[in-house]
């Protein structure tokens, strides 16, 4: 075909995606503006809904008119939508304002009560978020628009199972990275721009709801025998969940391609649906060996917690993922769409109910150990909460078509949160040896789980990033600054006693530094001892800032001393749920603006600072960036 | 009082000494060939191959390929492709990872626009901009 | 000509013959405002190695502070809301009419003179007190405390600097035995007191650039410590009669400059067959340039600095420069 | 006895001579300064929170931005980082580069430097005599990497560009044309008794007080510590040059004034020597992977930029990204002894002082 025809047809896709992408961001706006207080909005926010819904359907008809044929009429200025759309254009406008106003409504009575102010944890405003994603593409015929949510929510379900545990949240960078090529790859339509923006906003949306995954998983590792750990992390993990799931819901909206009449598109769907699983079951596994990197150090059972929950998501993913296969093959037919979604569903449910029999067996394990219990309790509170969601979601999504279909789905969600929630409360307690015996789906996740077993092992073994070995790794000849750390180690010892150190080693990877890693309980007398002895003189402080590492806090502090010339790192670990140190100010006044700016993007407390305050970030900022676990206050378009 | 004189002489002295300021609306800023200015795009070289959107540190590069029409070829052409101007900060990034050269920078750097939507250059307008394109794009 | 009309009875004739002289000095003054704004920005680009305006109006940018005084025409000249309206709008005329109103006593030429009265020096010092308040106020009114901090220390600098001022005239006084300018100029003619004067004519350079605010001594309208001093609130055309107002009171400076120190317009001594007008404006242009370069090359004081050096270095000076001339001239 | 009122003054954010969106909320007695507290943080654009989410080479554009009048440092202090972890060879040629564009941007980071201090002190035309100089060497940068303020020139392992043919010449030729400038810069404004007046014995502080307020770079040595990274701790290749050390011991605003000026003497000097030695071929990127993974750990290093100490802190879990990266900012730690010199100054005083100690908010905020 000659280039014309297709830098025409790039311009006339283009105009029409500069439209939609003005529809959608109107949508965004409007969607934007509800959240705010309703104090700021003066018109009741049904009407804006429902008068941006009217703008958006007229946007839309006006772009059905145009004839069916790949030439659209000569004059026209407004080039229309120029693929095939079998549907007449009135009816398409009815829909679009009829759910408009469904949704509108949906998001007008959970916004009465819940009185503005973003609280993460509050279940009704994740619901009109969900709502504001989960709407079904514009240009949909009737009967697919339903088919198209209800199968939105139900593929979404399965998937947050799958995401529902823990995953790197590095891996899915990649992954959103790799799934807006996806995006990218699929056949220009006229939403795409649309619902590739929205993709894109889902993206960001799974990296937050992934990173605070992480964050709550590996908290719950830290095996502390105080409850007061347990809560506050189950508290972690439920918004955590509920955000996976917001964002899974997403996610999978925006994937599903519009009613595509070809076959093809649906496989393709299916394939998707199920690489986008193996990826996250892939990044859960090395999430999970991180995390039993970073365990409290050389503890065998936390290890093997790690593979457990391996062995189980990975389970579940199987599952879904050879489930979803099989959906994929049912023979086409002029129905195929409602095949599809049928499949999806009965996929996910089957997923779910198979991630529910292995929790129960995991679960009917007795164990006596009193710890277990009460992180069992937090995660099945969690999933109590995530369940409750999920079936107001359903609820929303259900009241047009009845039917078993809606019922099943709704089971399966609660099923699916309930297995999620058993799940991660049976490998907490159970050793990894105990198989589900039975059938050869079992084998199979055993042999998965050794795999993981085995990653998880080796990550251990290597220098763990936030715990380093006690001795340097032995190389060839010891570091010059050997007798440095020897002199510090020696006189700290002498003078202060012995248990001052956690860890004190030659730092290879930045130029042999010394480093010394202090007790929380210690930390000031040390820094002041290296100050005001003459041996060491640490008179000069050169850098001081702090760091989240998933389950506990770190301030690096660099000092450098003028008198024998000779730098040490000293480290310090505190504690995450109530980080409090003792400031340096009073022995170096250039610890003052670091400490503040520490507290600011960490929230590290400093207890006697002169002026503890917010140095770079302004007094009504909610929250503290430089967390792993961070909202973002203002959702980035 | 002698700092004051040899300072007056100083500016007496520079009253004659030759100017050096450009004319610049007028005649146009001597600017060598390696300078990073707005980006030319080869639709034809393209190969939806995303290496440049996805190391765009400020993610302004949004594209979208299709099909190759004609089923005897493979591979896939570009069907759209915009740049957004209003944060891009012509870092070379994308020239530098593009395996077929289908993105280089030209010298032209005068892109002041009265509206911030004209600030979206979508692919027939950054196919246009060829004047000045810079002879050497790879190190 | 202006002796018989001052004689002539009064009547609506007369009025209008004055009143339309005034107005054709007026013009002349804001004729040489302009281009003398012009040659400052141009001479001080060419010191700093650029052009200078150079695109309206031609190459050399002649109509540049024509369409900078437009532009402040037509821009809109706020008023800030909690400022003291009243003083706010009087602070430029008090400003901008003594500047204006000293020039009626300069000899420009031995014919071109507006008002030749036995206290031409008088009157200029005392006119030129005034314009002082009219710093001080805009300063006040503009109820902005960078502004009121440029109006305090503009009233401490004119003031303290007034009086260095007024005691170097002293020598020029004694020995010129009058007040009145054309005397003064006529006592020149065999001698310009640059040469009997030295020591009076630095003081009084520097005295009249402190009283002119400009840059060693430009503390009330210092840009970078108050922003823009006393005028920061003032916009548009009030705040282009404050720039007036400076510019002509630096016409005036020069002028009485060039009359008191530099012979006015009496010619070289072998070179009399060039007009008294020619020489008057050369003399003038020379000490217009020299305040532009040392605008050019100083830094600027500061305010305690400024102080001192008015109070202990330049009254000393001219007490005993008056004290010298005294002595010299009782000897000879 | 007269009663007087303190005024709260507000100077900056948007001030002809703070150098940026810099505020310090000053308690005034007259024009007697009480007290003086900044408030900074308006040009903070969270670079270390990006840099969670972006790969190494997306990073460096980023650090362009932090002290844009000496970008090259920037970028170096982020590769060096990660090199150091790495513990990558990086070519002969690739140094000699390296070195000459930082050096270069030191120069020009002082020139910029000198013309805003004697504007801020009321002297206008020897910020364009400065601005004709750096313009020279925005040029020859300009060629080099392609940029005239936000090079993005540096890689991990080496540099992007080679230097164009004739690029060394026209740098040797600019070193004795500069020394000439800088008499000029001597006679105009060293020798002026008004900036003497109004620089000397102002905002002075001792050695100790120096070093517990952690100050680097000039505002250091101008007390009489003799510590100069690029000689006490050697990087890349400076321990083959011989340049020396610029050490006062007034601890005044003079002091400091010519610790720069000398500073940029010594420059000239390692420019020279770099552009005498360098070599006629050699490649000018180490063999490094296409992605960069810095190995798992963490890495603390700091350099010499023009404004003190810069450092790269990097905490790294073997991925493309890393996990924390933290930037020392040297003006950051220079602002902190403003509040106790300002105490008993006078507004004039305060704005010499400010621009005695340099600081660039794109570097302050981070």
């Amino acid at each position: 075909m000659s280039g014309e025809k297709d830098l025409e047809l790039a311009k006339k896709k283009a105009a029409a995606a500069a439209k939609a992408k003005a529809a959608a961001l109107a949508k965004m706006k409007a969607g934007k503006k509800d959240s705010q207080p309703p104090s700021e909005r003066s018109t009741d926010p049904i009407e804006i809904e429902v008068e941006l819904a009217q703008q958006k359907a007229e946007a839309l008809a006006e772009a059905k008119n145009a004839p069916q044929g790949f030439e659209p009429e000569a004059g026209k200025e407004e080039t229309g939508n120029d693929l095939p759309l079998p549907n007449p254009a009135h009816l398409e406008l009815e829909l679009a304002k009829q759910k408009a106003a469904a949704a509108a409504r949906a998001k007008a009575e959970p916004l009465a009560d819940n009185q503005g102010g973003r609280t993460a944890s509050e279940p009704l405003l994740e619901i009109e978020r969900f709502n504001e994603f989960s709407k079904p593409l514009p240009n949909q015929s009737f009967a697919d628009m339903e088919l198209a949510k209800q199968k939105a929510s139900a593929a979404a379900r399965a998937k947050a199972a799958a995401m529902a545990q823990e995953m790197a949240a590095a891996q899915t960078v990649s992954l959103s990275r790799e799934s807006q090529q996806d995006t990218n790859k699929n056949p220009a339509s006229l939403p795409t721009t649309s619902a590739h923006t929205e993709f894109d906003l889902e993206a960001r949306k799974a990296i937050k709801a992934k990173a605070a995954e992480l964050a709550a998983k590996s908290s719950t590792f830290y095996l502390e025998d105080d409850n007061t750990k347990a809560l506050a992390t189950e508290k972690e993990t439920a918004s955590a969940e509920l955000k996976s799931k917001r964002a899974a819901m997403a996610s999978s909206a925006a994937e599903h391609p519009e009613q595509k009449s070809e076959p093809i598109m649906s496989k393709k769907a299916a394939e998707e649906f199920s690489q986008l699983s193996e990826e996250d079951e892939k990044a859960k596994a090395a999430a999970l060996a991180k995390q039993g990197g970073e365990a409290p150090e050389g503890d065998e059972k936390a290890k093997a917690i790690a593979v457990a929950k391996a062995k189980a998501a990975a389970a579940a993913k199987a599952k879904a993922a050879a489930l979803a296969k099989q959906g994929g093959e049912a023979p086409e037919g002029d129905e195929k769409a409602k095949a599809i979604a049928a499949a999806k569903a009965k996929a996910a449910a089957a997923a779910k109910a198979k991630a529910a029999a292995l929790a129960k067996q995991g679960g009917e394990a007795p164990e006596g150990d009193e710890k277990a219990k009460a992180i069992a309790a937090a995660k099945a509170k969690a999933a109590a909460a995530a369940k409750a969601k999920a079936a107001a979601l359903a609820k929303q999504g259900g009241e047009a078509p009845e039917g078993d279909e809606k019922a099943k789905a709704i089971a399966a969600a609660k099923a699916k949160a309930a297995a999620a929630a058993k799940a991660k409360a049976a490998a907490l307690v159970k050793q990894d040896g105990e198989a589900p015996e039975g059938d050869e789906k079992a084998k199979a996740i055993a042999a998965a789980k050794a795999k993981a077993a085995a990653a998880a092992k080796a990550k251990a073994a290597g220098a763990g990033k936030a715990r380093p070995a006690v001795e340097p790794p032995a190389d060839s000849k010891p570091s010059p600054n050997q007798k440095f750390l020897d002199k510090y180690i020696k006189v700290i010892e002498e003078n202060l006693g012995t248990d001052i150190l956690a860890a004190a080693y030659i730092n290879p990877l930045s130029k042999d530094v010394p480093t010394l890693e202090v007790k929380v309980s210690a930390y000031y007398r040390t820094a002041e001892f290296l100050k005001y002895n003459e041996q060491l003189a640490f008179d000069y402080l050169s850098e001081l800032h702090g760091t989240d590492f998933g389950s506990h806090f770190e301030v690096y502090v660099h000092l450098y001393s003028y008198r024998n010339s000779q730098s040490a790192a000293v480290k310090v670990r505190v504690d995450r749920e109530n980080p409090v140190l003792p400031s340096l100010v009073p022995l170096w006044q250039g610890a003052n603006w670091p400490e503040s700016e520490a507290y600011d993007l960490l929230g590290i407390q400093f207890s006697n600072h002169p002026d503890l305050k917010r140095i770079m970030l302004g007094e009504g900022w909610i929250g503290h960036p430089l967390r792993k676990d961070y909202e973002p206050y203002d959702v980035e378009v | 009082m002698i700092g004051l004189a040899k300072g007056f002489s100083y500016t007496l002295k520079n009253l004659t000494r030759k100017k050096v300021t450009y004319d610049y609306p007028n005649e146009p800023l001597p600017l060598p060939d390696r300078f990073r200015g707005i980006q030319k795009f080869y639709p034809e070289k393209c190969i939806v191959c995303n290496q440049c959107s996805n190391i765009c540190p400020t993610d302004c590069i949004q594209l979208t390929g299709k099909k190759h029409p004609d089923p005897s070829k493979k591979g896939k052409i570009i069907d759209t492709y915009d740049i957004n101007f209003e944060i891009c900060i012509l870092c070379d990034l994308c020239t530098e990872v593009c395996p077929t050269e289908a993105i280089i920078m030209t010298n032209n750097f005068e892109l002041a626009e009265y509206s911030r939507d004209q600030l979206f250059k979508d692919l027939v307008w950054l196919d246009e901009n060829d004047e000045h394109i810079r002879r050497v794009n790879k190190p | 000509m202006v002796q018989e009309l001052l004689a002539s009875p009064p009547g609506l004739m007369n009025f209008a013959i004055f009143f339309l002289l005034a107005a054709i000095l007026l013009m002349v003054i804001l004729g040489f405002v302009t281009y003398a704004i012009l040659a400052e920005r141009k001479v001080m680009g060419f010191m700093q190695l650029r052009h200078g305006p150079n695109q309206v109006g031609g190459r050399w940018g002649l109509l540049q502070t024509v369409a900078d005084v437009l532009k402040l025409l037509i821009k809109e000249d706020t008023i800030p809301k909690l400022a003291d309206r009243p003083l706010f709008i009087l602070a430029p005329v008090i400003a901008f009419a003594p500047a204006f109103l000293v020039l009626a006593v300069i000899p420009f030429t031995d014919k071109l003179q507006f008002a030749d009265i036995g206290v031409g020096l008088l009157y200029y010092i005392a006119i030129s007190g005034i314009s002082t308040v009219g710093v001080v106020t805009g300063g006040w009114a503009s109820n902005n405390k960078y502004a009121l901090l440029g109006g305090m220390r503009a009233a401490a600098q004119m003031i303290s600097y007034e009086i260095p001022l007024v005691m170097s005239l002293l020598g020029v006084i004694l020995l010129s035995g009058s007040l009145n300018l054309n005397d003064i100029v006529s006592a020149q003619s065999h001698g310009w007191f640059i040469i009997k004067q030295p020591i009076a004519f630095i003081i009084f350079i520097i005295a009249s650039i402190a009283e002119l605010n400009r840059t060693p001594f430009d503390l009330p309208e210092a840009e970078s410590e108050l922003v823009a001093g006393f005028h920061v609130e003032y916009s548009g055309f009030r705040w282009a009669f404050f720039m007036l107002s400076e510019y002509v009171y630096l016409f005036a400076m020069a002028a009485l400059t060039t009359v008191l120190f530099l012979g006015g317009w009496g010619a070289l001594p072998f070179l009399g067959f060039i007009p008294g007008a020619v020489w008057f404006s050369l003399k003038f242009s020379l000490i217009v340039f020299i305040l532009i370069w040392v605008r050019v090359t100083l830094p600027r004081l500061r305010a305690d600095q400024l102080m001192e050096f008015g109070w202990k270095v330049l009254l000393p000076a001219a007490l005993a420069n008056i004290f010298l001339t005294a002595i010299l001239k009782e000897l000879f | 006895m007269i009663r007087t009122e303190e005024m709260l003054l507000n100077v900056g954010p948007q001030h002809p001579s703070t150098h940026g969106v810099f505020r310090l909320v000053v308690k005034i007695d007259g024009e007697i300064i009480k007290e003086a507290t900044p408030v900074i943080g308006y040009l903070h654009r969270g670079t270390e929170k990006l840099a969670e989410d972006l790969q190494y080479t997306q990073i460096i554009p980023y650090t362009d931005r932090m002290d844009y009048l000496s970008a090259m440092t920037n970028n170096y202090v982020i590769c060096h980082a990660v090199e150091t972890m790495m513990g990558l060879e990086i070519p002969e040629r690739a140094e000699y580069l390296r070195v000459l564009a930082m050096e270069l941007g030191r120069v020009a980071s002082h020139l910029v430097w000198w013309g805003t201090y004697l504007l801020d002190i009321g002297a206008v035309s020897p910020f364009l005599y400065a601005f004709r100089e750096r313009e020279m060497i925005i040029n020859l940068l300009n060629e080099l990497s392609g940029a005239r303020l936000t090079f993005n020139y540096m890689r991990v392992g080496g540099v992007k560009w080679d230097a164009p043919e004739g690029w060394i010449d026209k740098v040797r030729e600019f070193v004795p044309y500069m020394r000439q400038q800088l008499e000029g810069y001597h006679r105009l404004v060293t020798g002026n008794e008004i900036f003497m007046k109004r620089v000397k014995g102002i905002g002075t502080y001792t050695k100790e007080e120096a070093i517990n307020y952690s100050l680097s770079g000039a505002n250091l040595r101008c007390t009489g510590v003799n510590w100069d990274l690029r000689k006490d701790e050697p990087y890349s290749i400076y321990d083959r040059f011989s340049f020396d050390t610029v050490v006062r011991t007034g601890g005044d605003a003079w002091a400091r004034y010519e610790c720069r000026m000398q500073e940029i003497v010594e420059s000239l000097k390692i420019i020279e020597q770099a552009a005498a030695q360098f070599p006629a071929e050699g490649s000018i990127m180490a063999k490094v992977p296409k992605i960069i993974k810095a190995p798992k750990g963490e890495a603390y290093v700091r350099i010499e930029s023009p404004r003190g100490e810069i450092g790269c802190y990097i905490a790294s879990e073997g991925k493309k990204e890393p996990y924390r990266l933290k930037f020392r900012r040297p003006s950051f730690y220079n602002l902190q002894i403003l509040p106790k010199l300002l105490k008993g100054e006078n507004m004039a005083n305060l704005i010499t002082i400010l621009g005695a100690i340099d600081i660039v908010l794109g570097e302050v905020d981070g």
